[in-house]
């Protein structure tokens, strides 16, 4: 993976989120399962054991539940910007898709690209950036050669 | 594999070509030339652009660094002095800046750099004094010190 | 819609697969070689261009859709107490209303019998906008005492354009419930049922609340932002000279004090101005006019205090806030 | 302190500034070093190799400039035709006496890096043989750089005073013969 050659982005929040108040950014999951399948046996397990506890941790997010004759389960996240992500949980444990589901709530819906930089500021400068007569001692008047000083 | 019937044999004449040119595409579409389209001179081009990432991975921390360096001393002459001396000087005072904050500070915050570069020529003088002594030689030494 | 193509199209493969060979050792090995896949993207992708991509279908058309408690996760994702049926309301649009009503008479529904039992969104909507406008006035005014009106009066139109609120709205997921007749939402539509939640908040929680809300939501989109970018001022030296002359300082006096390049394409000049013999501020600028026009815009940031460097906008939590409040009550 | 606008900022910062350096008696190699970190803008702490970012350099004087030793004589430039027999080889002293600009100029250029900057680097450098400059360049000028060595005096510039004081290792004999 060359970095020219993947998209990349600056390090942003939506909506400035956390300067105010956190909001969590995930609005909306829904949990797509098997009712057979042998591939979303752990899902089963997870509604059984834990989707009522993580509806009620997150009561921001609405939690669908949905068995449709698929072979692949997965859980489809909507996020307030917009953004919707698909994570496949097939042959995944009770536990393991639970650790998804809150990954996918911390997330912030924005593409998970290269980061340029790790940090981010919306005023860099505090004392007035650098421009070439910030260390120059004032001067009069313009230069003239040395010689014609002396006349 | 076996096969056992014909059908099923001219349906498994091999991977789909075509996807497998489309994942290596993927990575040349941004080439210049026909090397973006022509999969005999993208494959050639992707592997050469992946070693250089891979390499690119390693030089980058170096090249940052030079940098960040040559913008350090840069903001140091501005001032009247050479980059080892406010590097040294600086460790000395225990100041624990790196570079990249160095050459950030001298950019964004001038002020600041000004006064680093303040505290680095006290302790450099410290530094002589503490060398020369009292200005007293020591028994049986003569210099030039002296004379002057 | 295409994984799910995908998914059928396998199946009907495997199931001709199963009628064609008799004998079937081969189901292993024919599994998995999508070969038909290329000439489906092609054709899709044809079709694409032909027709253009479909048009985008409101999310509530979509399936796993329960509008109570969406609604419901709306109030409580932004820390709020709404009450839900005022909420409700303020999602609905007096478009959607005429088009619904329209709708029944169309499908031959006797509008007596079977009438539509919801109110629209107008009163809400005004009450929000009103709040809002009287909130960010004060607030730019407590904050930025020294603002003239025209200054204060350009910050909150900048806040209350429609760009900025639906760009707010749309990032709180107010746009999947608000019920409008056209979709994607119109941007006055969206404004408007902005306006209208913090009208349903305000009469469900208080009009501190609201500024809360509003403070947290809105005013954040001021971070970053230039006061000149927000406030289109033609004749700052203009300006300046009325401010000094109010503040009865002597006048301001431009003063070129270094420059570069005069001679080439590329010259920069920095102008002073100083008054009393007191620099007041300098700018840059490619021309002297335009050095001149900085040096008065920089000049009036000072005098605002809405300068780069100011004190970051006070964003804490509201408790911690009275607890900092009553702290320095008691001290 | 100062807040400009972003774009007034961005002109301040990226603006090129004009240098004037004086080579009267002054080695040519210490004044290609000044020019050549200028020209690059190596002395700017925004410094980057791909942003362009180098100054204007005004050299005068350079008819005047003091090669050291017997460099005058001995340094010799080289140069190629591409023709058979093409092959050229002259003195600092020709080569001044020809183009009184060219021994600052090929010691500048030597001292940029060989890249596809550095003509356009050097099209920032302005030599002037004597110390008059045109008034287009003139107006331009915003800061002298101090000279890298200092101008030794002649023994002519001397008073007959201070040629007095000056300390007498050794008084010749009254039958010493001067050369």
């Amino acid at each position: 993976m060359t970095s020219r050659g993947t998209p990349s982005r600056f390090l942003r929040s939506v909506l400035q989120n956390g300067v105010g108040r956190y909001v969590c950014q995930l609005k909306r999951v829904s949990i797509i399962f098997s009712k057979k399948a042998q591939g979303s046996l752990g899902v089963r397990d997870f509604i059984e054991e834990g989707v009522v506890d993580f509806a009620k941790n997150n009561p921001g997010t609405v939690v669908y539940v949905s068995p449709q004759p698929c072979r692949v389960p997965k859980i489809v996240a909507e996020y307030l910007n917009g953004n919707t992500k698909e994570e496949l949980v097939t042959n995944k444990t009770s536990q393991q898709v639970l650790e998804v589901l809150t990954k996918l709530t911390d997330q912030s819906g924005l593409d998970i690209i290269r980061i340029r930089k790790p940090f981010h500021t919306d005023s860099p400068s505090i004392q007035g950036k650098w421009h070439p007569f910030t260390n120059r001692p004032p001067s009069a008047g313009f230069i003239r050669p040395q010689n014609q000083h002396a006349e | 594999m076996v096969f056992l019937t014909l059908s099923c044999w001219i349906r498994n004449r091999g991977p789909d070509r075509f996807w497998k040119v489309q994942e290596l595409l993927k990575h040349a579409r941004h080439f210049r030339g026909r090397k973006n389209r022509c999969y005999k001179l993208a494959v050639l081009a992707v592997r050469r652009a992946f070693v250089y990432s891979t390499k690119g991975r390693r030089f980058k921390k170096r090249n940052m660094r030079t940098l960040w360096i040559t913008r350090i001393a840069a903001a140091t002459r501005e001032h009247g002095m050479k980059y080892p001396v406010l590097i040294h000087n600086l460790t000395k005072c225990s100041v624990q800046l790196n570079r990249r904050v160095m050459s950030d500070l001298a950019i964004t915050e001038p002020r600041t750099f000004l006064s680093l570069a303040k505290l680095a020529r006290a302790r450099q003088q410290e530094g002589f004094q503490a060398a020369l002594g009292d200005g007293k030689e020591p028994p049986g030494v003569f210099s030039r010190v002296m004379l002057q | 819609m295409a994984a799910g193509y995908m998914l059928n199209r396998s199946a009907l493969t495997l199931r001709l697969q199963c009628q064609l060979v008799s004998r079937s050792p081969s189901l292993t090995q024919v599994r998995e070689k999508k070969r038909w896949m290329k000439a489906y993207t092609h054709l899709m992708a044809k079709k694409l261009k032909l027709e253009g991509p479909p048009p985008p279908k409101p999310r509530w058309q979509q399936p796993n859709w329960d509008y109570h408690s969406e609604v419901q996760a709306f109030s409580s994702r932004l820390h709020e107490n709404f009450s839900l049926e005022l909420l409700k309301i303020a999602f609905i649009n007096p478009c959607y209303l005429q088009a619904e009503q329209d709708r029944r008479k169309q499908l031959g529904v006797d509008s007596e019998t079977m009438a539509l039992a919801l109110k629209d969104n107008l009163q809400l909507s005004e009450k929000g906008a009103g709040l809002t406008n009287s909130f960010l006035t004060d607030w730019c005014r407590t904050s930025f005492p020294n603002l003239p009106h025209e200054g204060v009066e350009c910050i909150v139109g900048h806040l209350t354009s429609p760009s900025v609120v639906t760009y707010v709205a749309r990032n709180l997921g107010i746009e999947d419930l608000t019920m409008s007749a056209e979709f994607p939402v119109p941007d006055e539509v969206l404004n408007s049922t902005f306006m209208a939640v913090i009208g349903a908040l305000e009469e469900s929680g208080g009009a501190e609340r609201a500024a809360f809300f509003l403070r947290d939501f809105l005013l954040t989109q001021l971070i970053g932002k230039d006061l000149f970018d927000m406030w289109i001022v033609v004749n700052p030296m203009g300006l300046l000279v009325e401010e000094l002359t109010k503040r009865n300082l002597p006048l301001p006096e431009p003063r070129l004090i270094r420059s570069a390049g005069a001679s080439t394409v590329l010259p920069l000049y920095f102008v002073g101005l100083y008054s009393d013999t007191k620099l007041l501020a300098q700018g840059p600028g490619e021309t002297l006019v335009g050095a001149e026009e900085e040096a008065a815009r920089v000049a009036l940031r000072k005098l605002y205090g809405y300068t780069e460097n100011r004190r970051p906008f006070d964003f804490s939590p509201q408790q911690q806030r009275q607890q900092m409040l009553l702290q320095s009550v008691s001290q | 302190m100062s807040s400009f606008s972003r774009s007034a900022q961005q002109w301040a910062t990226f603006a090129r500034s004009w240098f004037l350096i004086d080579a009267r008696m002054q080695p040519p190699g210490k004044i290609a070093t000044m020019c050549s970190v200028r020209l690059q803008g190596k002395h700017k702490p925004i410094y980057h190799a791909l942003s362009d970012c180098g100054d204007h350099v005004v050299v005068i004087n350079s008819k005047h400039v003091a090669f050291s030793g017997n460099k005058w004589e001995q340094k010799v430039y080289s140069s190629h035709t591409g023709f058979p027999g093409g092959f050229k080889q002259v003195t600092a002293a020709q080569l001044h006496h020809k183009d009184p600009k060219a021994v600052v100029r090929l010691a500048v250029y030597g001292m940029l890096p060989r890249n596809l900057h550095r003509r356009t680097m050097m099209q920032r450098l302005h030599i002037f043989p004597e110390d008059e400059l045109p008034d287009d360049i003139r107006a331009n000028l915003t800061e002298e750089l101090p000279q890298p060595r200092e101008i030794p005096r002649k023994l002519s510039e001397y008073t007959q005073e201070e040629i007095d004081a000056f300390p007498r290792l050794w008084i010749p004999p009254e039958d010493y013969k001067m050369k």
